[in-house]
């Protein structure tokens, strides 16, 4: 039953062959290879997901030893529980369907293969991360993550600004990592082991002081925050789009972001006994929602506003997480994961069409010319504003009914979420407007040219859309097959029932009211938009820079750090070490040898002079002390 | 302070004057002299001891010494006649180019 | 295939070659280089079978010269195989035909001199891996420095004679210091086994006093913390690999570097148990400093032989912590570390002298190699992934290793009370990994990515370049995805070392399960 | 008792035998290399005899209080004669008259004798027989006008060494009433003021011969002023002889705690004092003058060991230092033919004469100290003996001095493989076969000592 290996291993060998051979292979094979082995990988995973289902038992599997001493003892080993079937499903299904629309759109792109390989060593490092069976496989996948998505954002390496996006995702990311590590290491000071099912285990019979299970517990969330873009690690994601779109659609959107949120659910032993730690998570989560969701609204790029409401749609995931509700944060996870994608496929294909304009100041006006694009896109919005039949609308109100009823969630925190929610359904309606109706301000070269995206990207939109309406549908069925891994007690008695109408019904409210504020203010009165710009005036500008997050960190720490470097080390303490070991030394050598060399006078008679000086000093030191 | 013990304390001074005279005097001839007075303040002193102890070895050393100094003498005598050749002086301060 | 003669011929041979190349009349024809390349490959065959063959429990005896040199002295020339030493062996078995492969077409490559010193370089180097006599250890240790000297000497760039001489000088104070305490060893011996005896068997079993160990152990940690070199003894660094020719460089940053590593294990820790427990913590903050120091100054350096020369100065400093850790996974990541270093520093200075050699000075200001030379552009991608310690590379093994077995080694500290520093130490280490990723994402920014302006003709890598890296990357991605069938290899000596080490600590049980850290109380606040 | 004297005296018979014949192809203006010719002969057949005699053990006891030959008398006239041997084939081609070699072995002989001697007597005769032929040699034949001012000062400072030496003899025959060794050994440490002063006066005699700190001026002067040969020479032999000349007296008795002390006091500040003026120094004889000054303060070093290692370590060191001085010598008279000595010569020797350089780097390494080659053994068995007899501290202090000692040792071997300068004509000067001869035959010895240091060092043990 060893299949379960070739799961990351499919998209490894594509990467190995894309990335040896590709550019000599011809287009239409580079893509074949790319696209197959993850529908492949797509395919196992389906079957160890029915075998799961029909089994109920995880299916584990140790390929060898990676490192054994005699204090400690690490294996190379893949778990496929209930959690990691959600999270390979997301990844394989939603990126072989992204693999499948980058083949249409990176089309004309000179270093074709290089793209896919590196995409596919992406499906492996994420496919690692979500099977690793201990923190230590987690933790490969999770860097290896890092790696391939500083390769994919400096993709179009030639422009100096897209390596700097790169370069920051990379070391941004390295940050957290290091909250992760020493996370991992103090959890192994007590539970001796680095496999989820031990650590899980041991901390659900004995818990070492609540300080620990705390400082743990806020390592790790800051480890998921570095990768999952939150509030104090997020200033790397708005940079990220860079990248191709595909890319953001895939990794910053989909599945990379949100490994932060598996790693919490994966270690939901630890967080259910460090209370400080999960209220932490939660109103993080909570004010990453509602700032993610300010910063939204103020965007021109179209792929910036998606980057900032997938910071705060995970916010929400994180908050459900901090709730205890983690399986409510696994289901939003999935819905987000769909619509997500093809919100950011559908920019994608607008951008495409506009041959890379991404300022929406410079559309309008579009649903008739991509009407296909238009109607996905419209579907993929409603569905994250949280309307109804959408698949959003499900999973948001899941986790805006435990932000009520969890045992430390309160009417404070759903409130905030509940706002946060209007406002995504605001700059979501905004987003549309500005792009798809109103006069077309787009220049009259680009506008000869727009084309409803090709077959390729068009099935993929549709398909995506398709789920992001349906999906929604299974919750009830989707926590309860989790409810092995991560179940809680759900809250009792049918006044909750009564009470969670009540919230369903406000979330909608929330939802429409910001739609019909968007259209009013977007559709009608462009005007009274400026003067309601000019009156907010500073919190506009302090919103739309992001709250100087960037600013601060560029100029305080890089700077600082490259101050001291350039001018205290390298000028100050390596020139002092520099003058005591070596100037001073020889020097003082020097200086001393030409002194003795004084003493050769020339004379004979100083030469006996010294001899009788010397035996003077020799005969008096000799006979006294005799 | 018996006989003996006077007469080694007194080689032992006219020592110290010959090599006082080596280093003091400037005259190339008279370094010389004061070289020889020195060998001479150290056969005094084995002669001295030879008698006191009556033992031979003292004895035969003083000729032994006698024999070494002449043949240096000899020795100093032909490089001095160079050196003064080519300086034309017996002042010991001349010879100085060899320094540093 | 294990047995006493190719221990032997690994040493000699190199030495034989040596001798035949001044014999060698015609300059100019490529026969020197043929004949220096195919001694140092029969080197690098003979180590790795020995490497292959040998697993932990091979026993000593079989891989072990033992021929009395000055008797009366206690001095016999003893080279021999253990767990502490077999990485090393390949290391520098390997480096050797990597750094002639890459130098085969430069000026220096044929001239007899060059070759020959490259030769007595590993003859030496080998000597003092393999050596198991203190004093044949000493020997070697300074034998190194000349053929060093000389070829900074003779083919090094424009102040090479600062250069040669503060590198000379400054490793000379360490020997110095070394020498007293062998000495001094060499004396202790006398009075306790009754006659003069430099075996290290001996020397392990006597019984030192407090104030002997004390002497003995800063004279050693001195001699090897500037071998390193570690922060406060690194000045000679940026001057040497600066001025010396790519071979030089690299083999002084991948081989001798080293040895500094290997006296530490080899000499301070079994000669000076009780002393090392007792100053482990401030050597750890010595090569925290350095990590974080050499890291720092990186990040600046608009020159990338710079860049890289401090970058060894941060990851000698890992090496130097896991080491005095003390505890079994810090030292099996010191010693992977070693390896995986002193690959990916020597790969680094000889990629850097390909560009040199095609593009002479202006290699300096060279970007968007990824455009020229794609394959020379991946190569180099993979050499910084490995000093940035990413998964799948050595790198990580090794860091991890060492973060690892440091972290344990400095909550157990601070759980029995010795005290913060260790733990603290170990955490800013972590940061490190920050600090290096930033200057190496930097250095490949510089030289990989940007503009391609048209007419700067370029030629890839050809196919002599790309074997000799091979072995290289090789050793990068076996150790970092599958590193256990090597860790066999170094396990018995590992334990023996944190075996004397323990023993002389307060005898500590392992941590016990539910630990009452003075910071927290057993249930809520 | 007849044939021993025959036999036990053996070499220094063929040496007078040597001088006799030198004498008369002097008289009759015989061919001029023959005097090369014949002293090599008769240096070989001594060396052969004393080598045969110290296999097969051979150690009688002449004249009981004034010639003794014992193993240490065998091994320390097959170190001096070796050495002796060794330059007279390199100085084979400079040196033009009979006169050279007449001086050259009645020096030798010197030597020989200060090695049998078992009373002061024949030590003080075999001192002058040493000294006064080297005043000579240093003016013979076209010597540069400086050599007689160089001479000059030597004879002087020779002579007052003399005198103190005798002085001290004296002050000993008053204390113990003879003057043979043996006796003089046993009182040195009575204790009383007169046998210290006495100790010390010697002592300083022989420093000034052997050109210790505070009585070393007319070394440099005395090195610099001659042709490279003689300096060879004043460095190796005469050194080496006057060393063991005090190993012949202190043999391994273990001298009072105030000796001891001045002489720490004095080796240690002549290490500093040569080590560090050798640095400025531009002339190679100037340098290896100021070297020899630092050697003579290790060797002397050896003196304060207490453990009975000083014989061999001392003998060990002698032999080591002499014969790298020689060759050192050597292959700096082949690099640079003629008489110019000036460091600057040396640039970029190794593009045109490879192997001298070579040579003369591995030389020059060896008095460094730089361990595989023979002088760091050396140097080795000296701090060895010195520590074992418990004087850490001074070790100590040595061992910075030593260090210091590298640099300009290193500044040569720079020089040697510098690639700057264009290198000058390569011509070989004349007669240089003779030389390359001596080189090799000296090198052979050096890499023995090199490879098999173990086989000379039990030799020496069982003195």
């Amino acid at each position: 039953m060893n299949h379960l290996m070739l799961i990351p291993l499919l998209p490894l060998v594509g990467f190995l062959i894309n990335g040896l051979i590709g550019s000599r292979l011809p287009r239409w094979l580079v893509s074949v290879i790319a696209c197959g082995l993850p529908a492949a990988a797509f395919a196992l995973t389906i079957g160890a997901f029915t075998l799961l289902r029909t089994t109920g038992t995880p299916i584990a599997e140790t390929l060898f030893t990676w490192v054994g001493a005699a204090d400690i003892k690490v294996d190379v080993a893949l778990y496929f529980d209930q959690v990691s079937a959600v999270m390979c499903l997301v990844v394989t299904g939603v990126g072989t369907l992204i693999h499948i629309y980058s083949a249409g759109y990176m089309s004309h792109d000179k270093s074709f293969a290089r793209y896919f390989a590196y995409l596919n060593l992406f499906l492996f490092f994420m496919l690692t991360l979500v099977l690793g069976k201990n923190l230590i496989m987690l933790f490969a996948g999770w860097e290896g993550v890092g790696l391939a998505s500083y390769l994919l954002i400096g993709f179009w390496f030639e422009d100096r600004e897209k390596t700097n996006a790169g370069l920051k995702a990379f070391v941004v990311n390295r940050v957290g990592d290091t909250g992760f590590v020493l996370a991992a290491f103090l959890i192994f000071y007590f539970t001796k082991t680095l496999d989820f099912q031990g650590i899980n285990g041991y901390f659900a019979a004995t818990q070492p002081s609540l300080l620990i299970m705390n400082t743990i517990g806020i390592l790790l969330l800051f480890g998921a925050c570095g990768k999952s873009a939150q509030i104090p690690l997020h200033v790397w994601l708005p940079d990220a789009m860079a990248g191709p779109t595909p890319v953001s659609a895939l990794i910053h959107a989909a599945t990379m972001v949100t490994a932060g949120v598996y790693l919490l659910s994966r270690m939901s032993g630890v967080f259910l006994h460090a209370p400080l730690a999960m209220d932490v998570v939660a109103w993080g989560g909570a004010l990453t929602a509602f700032v993610g969701a300010t910063m939204g609204i103020t965007q021109y790029n179209i792929k910036k506003v998606l980057a900032y409401s997938t910071m705060s749609q995970i916010g929400y995931m994180f908050m459900a997480c901090g709730l205890g509700a983690f399986d409510a944060g696994m289901f939003h996870l999935y819905t987000h994961a769909l619509f997500k994608a093809c919100l950011f496929l559908g920019a994608g294909a607008i951008i495409h069409a506009l041959h890379g304009e991404e300022d929406m100041r410079k559309m309008g006006g579009l649903w008739r010319k991509i009407p296909l694009t238009f109607g996905t896109f419209l579907f993929a919005s409603l569905a994250l504003s949280g309307v109804p039949p959408f698949a959003g609308f499900f999973s948001k109100d899941e986790i805006l009914w435990n932000a009520w009823s969890a045992p430390n969630g309160s009417p404070a925190i759903w409130a905030i979420g509940w706002i946060a929610a209007g406002m995504t359904a605001f700059y979501m309606t905004r987003a549309i407007i500005m792009t798809f109706f109103g006069e077309s301000n787009v220049p009259e070269k680009v506008e000869a040219g727009i084309h409803e995206a090709p077959f390729s990207m068009a099935s993929v939109l549709v398909i995506l859309a398709a789920l992001s309406l349906v999906g929604g549908f299974i919750g009830t069925r989707f926590t309860g097959f989790l409810s092995p891994v991560l179940g809680h007690p759900v809250a009792e008695g049918a006044a909750a029932g009564g009470m969670e109408h009540i919230l369903m019904g406000a979330s909608v409210a929330i939802a429409a009211c910001g739609i019909l504020l968007g259209c009013f203010l977007y559709l009608g009165k462009r005007t009274l938009v400026e003067k309601i710009r000019d009156a907010v005036g500073p919190i506009y500008r302090l919103v739309s820079n992001g709250y100087y997050f960037d600013a601060f960190y560029y100029k305080v720490v890089v700077r600082c750090v490259d101050w001291v470097s350039e001018s205290v080390l390298a000028k100050v303490t390596e020139t002092t070490f520099n003058f005591v070991a070596i100037e001073l030394p020889s020097g003082g050598i020097n200086m001393v040898s030409r002194l003795f060399s004084s003493l050769q006078t020339g004379n004979v008679q100083a030469y006996v002079l010294y001899v009788l000086l010397g035996l003077a000093l020799i005969l008096w030191w000799g006979v006294a002390h005799a | 302070m018996d006989r003996y013990q006077f007469l080694v304390a007194l080689a032992g001074l006219i020592f110290t004057l010959g090599l006082l005279g080596v280093v003091i005097r400037r005259n190339l001839l008279v370094v010389m002299m004061c070289l020889e007075i020195m060998l001479n303040a150290v056969v005094l002193s084995f002669v001295t001891t030879a008698v006191r102890t009556q033992s031979i070895p003292g004895v035969a050393m003083t000729f032994f010494i006698y024999v070494a100094a002449s043949c240096e003498v000899a020795l100093a005598m032909a490089i001095m006649v160079i050196l003064v050749r080519r300086r034309h002086s017996l002042d010991v301060g001349t010879f100085q180019d060899l320094k540093g | 295939m294990l047995n006493p003669t190719t221990v032997l011929a690994l040493f000699v041979l190199p030495l034989a070659f040596a001798l035949i190349l001044p014999v060698m009349t015609e300059r100019g024809s490529v026969l020197p280089r043929i004949v220096t390349m195919v001694g140092m490959l029969g080197v690098l065959a003979l180590s790795v079978t020995i490497f292959v063959g040998y697993d932990g429990s091979t026993d000593p005896q079989l891989l072990a010269v033992n021929v009395p040199w000055i008797a009366s002295l206690g001095v016999n020339f003893h080279l021999g195989v253990d767990g502490m030493n077999i990485y090393l062996m390949l290391l520098t078995s390997l480096l050797f035909p990597v750094v002639l492969a890459c130098t085969w077409k430069t000026a220096h490559a044929d001239k007899k001199l060059y070759l020959g010193l490259l030769l007595i370089m590993e003859t030496s180097l080998l000597g003092t891996f393999l050596s198991q006599n203190l004093m044949l250890f000493f020997v070697f240790w300074e034998a190194v420095l000349i053929p060093m000297f000389i070829l900074i000497l003779t083919f090094g760039g424009e102040n090479r004679r600062k250069a040669a001489m503060t590198f000379f000088m400054y490793t000379m104070v360490g020997s110095i210091l070394l020498l007293a305490a062998v000495i001094l060893l060499g004396v202790e011996s006398l009075h306790q086994t009754g006659s003069w005896n430099f075996e290290f068997s001996t020397l392990y079993h006597l019984h030192l006093s407090t104030t002997v160990q004390m002497f003995v152990f800063v004279a050693v940690v001195l001699a090897c913390l500037i071998k390193c070199p570690v922060f406060p003894f690194h000045s000679w660094l940026p001057l040497a690999y600066y001025e010396a020719p790519a071979a030089g460089t690299a083999l002084m940053a991948g081989a001798m570097s080293k040895m500094g590593a290997f006296g530490l294990l080899k000499l301070a820790i079994p000669l000076c148990p009780q002393v090392s427990v007792a100053f482990a913590p401030t050597i750890i903050l010595l090569a925290v400093i350095s990590i974080l120091y050499g890291a720092v100054l990186a990040l600046r350096q608009q020159d990338f032989k710079k860049l890289i020369a401090y970058s060894s100065l941060s990851h000698m400093g890992y090496i130097v912590l896991g080491i005095f850790c003390l505890q079994q996974s810090s030292i099996h990541g010191s010693l992977f570390q070693i390896l995986s270093h002193g690959v990916a520093v020597a790969g680094l200075f000889l990629m850097l002298d390909l560009l040199e050699q095609r593009l002479g000075a202006s290699y300096k200001q060279l970007n968007a190699l990824s455009i020229y030379a794609p394959r020379l552009a991946v190569t180099l991608m993979l050499f910084i992934l490995a000093s940035v310690a990413l998964p799948l590379t050595s790198g990580f093994t090794s860091e991890f290793l060492i973060l690892f077995g440091g972290f344990q080694h400095g909550l157990q500290l601070f759980n029995t009370g010795n005290g913060l520093l260790v733990l603290v130490c170990v955490i800013l280490a972590c940061s490190g990994m920050v600090l290096g990723a930033g200057y190496m994402l930097r250095f490949a920014r510089a030289i990989l990515y940007g503009k391609a302006n048209e007419e700067i003709g370029m030629k890839d890598m050809n196919l002599r370049e790309t074997i000799a890296f091979v072995p290289l990357l090789a050793i990068v991605v076996i150790i970092g995805i599958w590193p256990y069938p090597v860790m066999i290899k170094a396990q018995n000596a590992v334990e023996q070392l944190t075996a004397l080490a323990a023993g002389t600590q307060q005898v500590q049980a392992l941590p016990q399960t539910t630990t009452t850290l003075p910071i927290g109380g057993a249930d809520g606040h | 008792m007849a044939t021993d004297l025959i036999y036990g005296l053996l070499p220094e018979h063929l040496l007078l035998a040597l001088i006799l014949v030198l004498m008369l192809v002097e008289i009759f203006h015989g061919d001029r290399k023959l005097g090369g010719v014949l002293f090599t002969l008769a240096a070989a057949a001594g060396c052969a005899v004393l080598a045969v005699q110290l296999s097969n053990g051979y150690t009688v006891n002449l004249v009981p209080t004034e010639i003794t030959i014992d193993r240490f008398a065998l091994i320390a006239r097959l170190v001096i004669l070796g050495c002796g041997l060794i330059l007279g084939i390199c100085s084979l081609a400079t040196s033009s008259s009979c006169k050279f070699w007449m001086l050259l072995a009645s020096s030798l002989l010197g030597a020989l004798t200060i090695m049998d001697s078992a009373g002061f007597i024949s030590l003080f005769i075999g001192i002058e027989m040493l000294s006064l032929p080297a005043f000579a040699m240093m003016v013979s034949g076209d010597g540069t006008s400086s050599a007689s001012e160089g001479a000059f000062k030597y004879l002087v400072l020779s002579s007052v060494a003399t005198a103190l030496i005798l002085f001290g003899l004296s002050l000993v025959y008053g204390v113990t009433g003879s003057l043979s060794i043996s006796v003089f050994m046993a009182t040195v440490n009575a204790g009383g003021a007169q046998s210290i002063a006495a100790t010390v006066i010697i002592l300083s005699g022989f420093f000034l011969k052997a050109a210790v700190f505070p009585f070393h001026a007319w070394a440099p002067d005395a090195y610099s002023s001659v042709r490279i040969h003689i300096t060879a020479f004043l460095a190796s032999v005469i050194k080496a002889a006057v060393v063991l000349a005090l190993v012949r007296i202190f043999s391994t008795i273990a001298l009072s705690a105030e000796v001891v002390s001045v002489i720490i006091v004095l080796s240690v500040a002549s290490i500093f004092y040569g080590n560090t003026t050798a640095i400025k120094q531009g002339a190679f004889k100037k340098l290896l003058a100021y070297s020899s000054i630092a050697h003579a303060g290790y060797m002397m070093f050896a003196l304060i060991d207490s453990t009975g290692g000083r014989t061999e370590a001392l003998l060990y060191y002698a032999s080591v230092y002499a014969l790298t001085t020689i060759i050192a010598c050597a292959c700096f008279s082949l690099i640079v033919p003629g008489d110019r000595d000036d460091l600057g010569q040396l640039d970029g020797a190794f593009a045109t004469h490879p192997v001298a350089s070579v040579l003369l780097a591995l030389c020059v390494l060896s008095m460094a100290g730089i361990p595989p080659l023979p002088g760091f053994l050396a140097k080795f068995l000296i701090f060895k003996s010195v520590i074992a007899s418990g004087h850490i501290t001074p070790a100590v202090i040595a061992f910075v001095g030593s260090y210091i000692g590298v640099i300009f040792y290193l500044g040569i071997v720079y020089r040697l493989f510098s690639t700057a300068s264009v290198p000058a004509e390569a011509g070989e000067a004349a007669g240089s076969g003779l030389v390359w001869s001596g080189v090799f035959l000296g090198s052979v010895v050096f890499i023995l000592f090199m490879l098999v240091p173990g086989v000379f060092h039990s030799l020496l043990l069982t003195v």
